[in-house]
């Protein structure tokens, strides 16, 4: 399915102006991996460790969750805590 | 030079042990004695961690060297409870959650029986000033206030 | 996670029972990092640099191997030479080893450079003025700003990532920018604008245990590791990859922990023990002093940041922008974009746009500090919302209300919000007694809203039944504040067992599965979900073996009250069966029973808190006094209220002490001149008020009972709530942090000026 | 390290003029022993003092004063009633050291042997006149306290010397004293600025003053301009802005890690106009 794909504004240099982007997937994983084929400067900051947000929940490392085109996506630069 | 053989009592307890003159009476304690309650958080009598008394005085034992505990009698916290019977203060800290990590605690027991015992009555600035040597960094202070003074009121209605 | 079932009515958690480990803890039998010997143990200390930025000529340690109390020397040469540079924090396991050890260059003052092993700690000690260094001694510099000027030296050429916009300084290594909406367009429709720049110095977590471990490491590449940490498996990790070998052969006990607040969250002396002991082949214990602790690990970064805000008459913001640039020490790794991130997420916001910068400078490697880089820029954002509101004559709660952040608003950070506590805490803000309470001549209020987003991370924890009907429950996190006693009530909630039945066990790394660190405020919602399901997962077997005794399936079974009951009519007539009752003869029944979780919970739920202060300035001297501060923050749902609310009040003293007293001072030298208590002034018991607390509960979906995590949002608005207080006290805008009484006393006599 | 305990000042003494290498006198320890765990000063001799005889003793002489054992804590000091009734600003001064375990330890002698311009209880003893008996290989010498400090940890004190006691002349009627000092946090800090005052009045008239300063000179400065300023005076206002003058300009300080040289010349006046004060009700005999 295609899911609509909002990155954060620092990424629009990687993916030539665009900050939502629609990719095929259905899981974290897939939606990733498909990003980086699509626009291979994203490898780096994907491996450096993103997050993703879907509807407001923020998954810091699951990437086998589902995802629906109907979700709300966002990439997030991973969170670290104290 | 050689070590320097030093008798006294902790807990009530007469010990003996050998000592580099450099030795803190903390490092004798903890080391030498396997009494490791008192802890060092500094090193500079800044902190508290390390609070016994001495001869019934308040001190921290980073700043007392062992040599000078010869003839001596040590109070740590290892010899608060009686028995089984934990103080009233250790009760009360126990109760009202007033540690956290807990690494502050035995300094901060050490110096609050200390206090009350001699002003069973404090008010809320002295029981702050009192402590003001025993750094915690965990609980903003508020509820080691407010055991101490409870114990306080606890036990004067005891007596 | 599945949200439908969340739990409510409870009957154990709510309650205030005593915890599991309070007699260790207050009798001094808890034994902490520094409180364990072994046999044939070595004492270990390490060498540090003096200079700010230095390379290392050359390291003569002859003199000190020849020393007969010396068993042991060791530099970088003796840990792993596999682990591999990268740039920014994709090599983070290269940054800890550089920082551990240094290699060619010295970076900071305290860097390590060599370790010894000796009979005695004096003995190490003195072994360590053996080392004959010689240093070729580089221009440093410890400012953000001036690390980022043209002129700078560098730290190390390749550090920065992919993200940093070409022009930039070398010593910026990471860029982050988002936001969205048009900001100028809405800086146009502002009635008001404010535009303001502030700094915040690098603070200590400050916890009073010092680092300790007692490590031990054969020849076989089998190891054991005790160490004072906030995470045994990360250290097991890291560990193992800075030695050169594997995981699995390195069993990590954590000790009790003596306060970590994030600065215990990485390793500093537990490689360099390890590599001693592997070299001498005994026992190697090292504590550090606290002037090691103040060089050498921790701090928190330091900040300067520009914000820009326009807001119309009636308080409405239309536009917010920020700039922040935060320095992490001489490696990438400041939380920049955390900070940009959680600057304006309070707010419900069209146009926002925040930039972060991740600046290397010549200071001890930064480590995380509750809620790391979130308290810098609530302060900037909220110190300018208060100005606005001084200058349009609002009233600064309202107008937080006016723009408060609720379920369906866009997160500044992008995402929408889902149900979330921030106009709650507000509620209760405008109705508590604090906020209308009159001030004295000379004081001063302030209020300020914070955000963190909170954590999930990796867990496990595994629960098992005994005959009498007890259980032990291990988990993995560190318990820093009285999480035992919190685990210990989820479980008795789910098994309907008394609390006191359950012995919370913190395991080692070779009895459980990975567990993240005790972090991101994770541990009563992470470990506390994976207990739950543990405890449910027994149950289900407890139901199992109830069905088979009565002949019925399992699905006509259900956990009521600490038994097993039939489910309704229809699945019979048979008495409850409790706990204690099965598991009497468990053995015989299909064998022992335990329950374990593993997985990666994800919904922390962020959370958000507002605070109330009250300071008086002496307008002679520049001293300010707290006199009263309220904490209004949203637990999601509170499992032991007064360790709740010991995170609430620890979280404002700490901000306290960040405000108003707390920094590192650096000289022109580079050296660090306050590495020790006296002068580097965390609050005392008399410096602070009784700290009220107010625990909302807006339940996190992500959680069966609700909860978020508690630890690190308490710290996010003092800074901002007390500079308001101070700045309405004094008359005068505070801008830069500590807000130290040299500062006061001379902005009060700039604007006599 | 060697450690000895001498039973009197006269060995004290011998031992220290036939040491070689770095000697320090043990009294309270609150200064040696973080020098030495911090590897600053590592004394080849170390004499401890606590064992002859008398050092823990607080005498009332026979014409009034005080005589202190160099032993005596801060703690003994706040606890013995009369001291404090004579000399509210020496005990206070006294008490402001450090924490309560500090005080169970820390000594005047000690605070003033560590040489540093901020201790506590210099200003004070300053202000009240207060001298030594210094015991060397020649004999007794008394010296007034102002004399000892030299510059940041350093004294007059000569090789083999030792002080032996503390003299506080006697306090007299319609007098007062007072010590304040600046601090960020409301304890265990290092002063940033202290200031210690004694006066004496006949009726509402100062006709006797010394005011000393800590923290904003080399040494502890004992400020004749300041006591000129409001002697003669019943501390009115302009006494109190002139002495507030006098102090600030006497100040010669650095800045560091502790306070500005603005900072610090500001709050000079400052607190010597609140100690002042304090000072003045004393002698009238008002609480304060």
């Amino acid at each position: 399915m295609t899911l609509k794909v909002h990155l954060w504004s620092g990424l629009r240099a990687l993916t030539g102006g665009a900050q939502v982007v629609e990719v095929e997937a259905s899981t974290i994983d897939g939606m990733l991996r498909e990003l980086v084929r699509l626009y291979p400067a994203l490898q780096e900051p994907i491996e450096a460790g993103v997050s993703v947000s879907v509807d407001g929940r923020i998954m810091a490392s699951d990437l086998t969750a589902p995802l629906r085109a109907e979700n709300e996506i966002y990439l997030m630069q991973r969170l670290r805590g104290g | 030079m050689s070590k320097l053989h030093v008798s006294t009592k902790v807990n009530g307890d007469a010990v003996e042990f050998l000592c580099d003159p450099r030795e803190t009476l903390l490092d004798c304690l903890r080391d030498k004695l396997n009494l490791t309650g008192a802890k060092e958080g500094c090193g500079t009598g800044d902190c508290g961690a390390c609070s016994v008394t001495v001869d019934g005085r308040l001190v921290c034992s980073c700043l007392m060297l062992g040599v000078e505990a010869e003839g001596k009698e040590i109070a740590t916290v290892e010899g608060m409870a009686e028995g089984e019977e934990l103080h009233p203060l250790q009760k009360k800290f126990i109760e009202y959650a007033a540690l956290q990590c807990g690494i502050c605690t035995p300094g901060v027991l050490v110096a609050a029986k200390a206090l009350l015992e001699k002003n069973p009555n404090p008010t809320e600035e002295e029981t702050r000033y009192w402590l003001a040597g025993n750094l915690c960094r965990c609980t903003g202070y508020d509820k080691i206030i407010r055991a101490v003074m409870d114990t306080a009121a606890d036990m004067r209605e005891a007596s | 996670m599945a949200l439908d079932d969340q739990k409510s009515g409870f009957k154990f958690v709510g309650t205030r029972p005593e915890r599991p480990d309070g007699l260790d803890k207050v009798t001094g039998r808890a034994k902490f990092g520094a409180d364990v010997t072994a046999t044939g143990m070595l004492h270990g200390a390490i060498l540090r640099s003096p200079h700010a930025h230095a390379r290392i000529v050359k390291i003569d340690t002859s003199k000190a191997e020849a020393h007969p109390d010396v068993k042991a020397v060791v530099t970088r040469a003796d840990f792993s030479d596999k682990v591999e540079f990268k740039p920014g924090l994709a090599g983070e396991f290269w940054n800890v080893l550089e920082n551990v050890m240094a290699g060619e260059k010295a970076l900071y003052d305290g860097h390590a450079l060599a370790a010894v092993a000796a009979t005695s700690a004096l003995a190490a000690r003195d072994a360590l003025k053996l080392i004959a260094l010689e240093y070729e001694v580089l221009p440093h510099v410890t400012d953000v700003d001036k690390a980022m000027a043209p002129d700078a030296p560098v730290i190390r050429e390749g550090a920065a990532d992919y993200s940093v916009p070409k022009g930039l300084h070398p010593n910026v290594v990471r860029y982050h920018e988002s936001g969205h909406g048009d900001v100028e367009a809405g800086f146009a429709e502002a009635d008001l604008v404010v535009e303001d720049s502030f700094t915040t110095e690098a603070t200590h977590q400050g916890y009073i245990e010092p680092h300790a471990c007692l490590a031990q490491l054969g020849a076989d590449g089998k190891g054991e590791l005790w160490c004072s940490t906030q995470g045994h498996w990360i250290a097991q990790k890291t560990c193992a990859a800075l030695l050169g070998i594997e995981t699995a052969q390195l069993r990590v006990t954590a000790s009790e922990i003596g306060g970590g607040f994030g600065g215990k969250t990485t390793v500093f002396i537990e490689p360099v023990a390890l590599a001693l002991s592997r070299k001498a082949n005994r026992p190697v214990k090292i504590v550090m002093s606290r002037s090691e602790v103040f060089r050498s690990t921790g701090p928190t970064s330091s900040a300067s940041m520009d914000i820009k805000i326009g807001m119309k008459k009636d308080g409405t913001i239309t536009a917010a922008e920020g700039i922040f640039r935060l320095q992490g020490g001489a490696f990438p790794g400041a939380p920049g974009d955390m900070t940009a991130m959680c600057a304006f997420a309070p707010y419900d916001l069209t146009n926002v746009r925040q930039v972060g910068y991740d600046v290397m400078a010549n200071r001890p490697k930064q480590a995380a500090y509750r809620a790391p880089g979130a308290p810098m820029g609530a302060f900037a954002v909220e110190s300018v919302l208060d100005e606005l509101c001084n200058q349009l004559g609002l009233d600064p709660l309202e107008v937080r209300l006016k723009n408060a952040a609720h379920g369906g608003s866009k997160a500044s950070y992008g995402p929408t919000y889902d149900q979330i506590g921030l106009v709650k805490t507000l509620e209760e803000a405008k109705a508590h007694p604090h906020y209308s309470a009159p001030l004295k001549p000379g004081q001063g209020r302030g209020i300020s809203c914070g955000f963190w987003f909170n954590h999930g991370g990796e867990t496990s924890v595994s629960l098992a039944l005994s005959e009498d009907g007890s259980a032990q429950l291990m988990v993995g996190t560190p318990d820093i504040g009285g999480s035992r006693a919190s685990m210990a009530l989820m479980a008795a909630e789910v098994l309907g067992i008394p609390y006191e039945n359950i012995r919370v066990t913190i395991a080692d790394t070779a009895t459980l599965g990975y567990n993240d660190v005790s972090h991101g405020s994770r541990v009563t919602y992470a470990s506390g979900l994976a207990t739950i399901k543990a405890a449910k997962h027994a149950v289900e077997k407890l139901c199992e073996r109830a069905a088979a005794k009565w002949g019925i399936p399992v699905d006509a079974v259900k956990w009521e009250d600490g038994c097993a009951v039939p489910s309704g009519p229809n699945a019979g007539d048979f008495d409850p069966r409790p706990l204690a009752d099965i598991t009497a003869n468990m053995g015989a029944t299909g064998g022992p029973i335990s329950g374990h979780f593993e997985a990666t919970p994800e919904g922390a739920g962020v959370s958000f808190g507002t605070h109330i202060v009250d300071a008086e300035v002496d307008p002679e001297t520049g001293k300010t006094a707290i006199t009263r501060y309220t904490v209004i923050q949203d637990a999601g749902k509170a499992i032991h209220p007064a360790y709740v609310e010991g995170q609430y009040q620890g979280g404002a003293a700490q901000g306290i002490g960040w405000a108003l007293n707390e920094e590192y001072i650096y000289g022109e030298d580079g050296r660090l001149q306050n590495s020790i208590f006296l002068d580097y002034r965390i609050p005392v018991a008399s410096d602070l008020p009784m700290i009220d607390t107010v625990i909302v509960e807006v339940p996190n979906p992500g959680h069966p009972f609700g909860v978020r995590g508690v630890g690190e949002t308490g710290i996010v608005p003092p800074l901002a709530a007390i500079a308001n207080a101070v700045s309405n006290a004094a008359g005068v805008r505070m801008r830069d942090l500590p807000m130290s009484p040299p500062r006061i006393l001379a902005a009060l006599k700039a604007s006599d000026a | 390290m060697n450690y000895h305990s001498p039973a009197s000042f006269a060995e004290a003494s011998a031992l220290a003029a036939a040491s070689t290498g770095v000697t320090r006198f043990l009294a309270g320890g609150t200064d040696v022993l973080v020098q030495l765990r911090s590897d600053l000063v590592t004394p080849d001799l170390l004499i401890d003092i606590k064992k002859i005889d008398g050092v823990s003793k607080i005498t009332r002489t026979d014409e009034g004063g005080w005589t202190l054992g160099v032993a005596v804590t801060g703690a003994e000091m706040s606890e013995h009633g009369e001291l404090g009734r004579d000399w509210p600003g020496i005990v206070e001064a006294m008490d402001l050291i450090g924490s309560t375990q500090v005080q169970g330890r820390a000594t005047l002698t000690g605070n003033l042997c560590n040489g540093s311009p901020a201790a506590d209880s210099v200003p004070a003893m300053i202000a009240a006149g207060v001298t030594l008996t210094v015991t060397g290989p020649d004999g007794d010498r008394v010296v007034a306290v102002e004399d000892i400090p030299t510059g940041p940890g350093r004294t007059s004190l000569a090789k083999g010397e030792v002080i032996s006691a503390v003299n506080i002349p006697p306090r007299g009627d319609n007098a007062g004293d007072a010590y304040l000092r600046f601090i960020p946090r409301t304890e265990m800090d290092i002063a940033v600025v202290g200031c210690g005052v004694s006066l004496r009045l006949e009726g509402d008239k100062i006709i006797e003053a010394r005011v000393s300063l800590g923290a904003v000179a080399p040494t502890v400065l004992l400020v004749e301009d300041c006591a000129a300023a409001i002697v003669g005076t019943t501390l009115d206002e302009a006494a109190l802005e002139a002495l507030a003058a006098a102090a600030s300009a006497a100040c010669n300080p650095i800045d560091d890690k502790r306070g500005t040289i603005a900072f610090r010349t500001d709050v000079a006046g400052v607190l010597a106009k609140r100690a002042a004060k304090i000072a003045y009700a004393r002698a009238k005999g008002e609480n304060a």
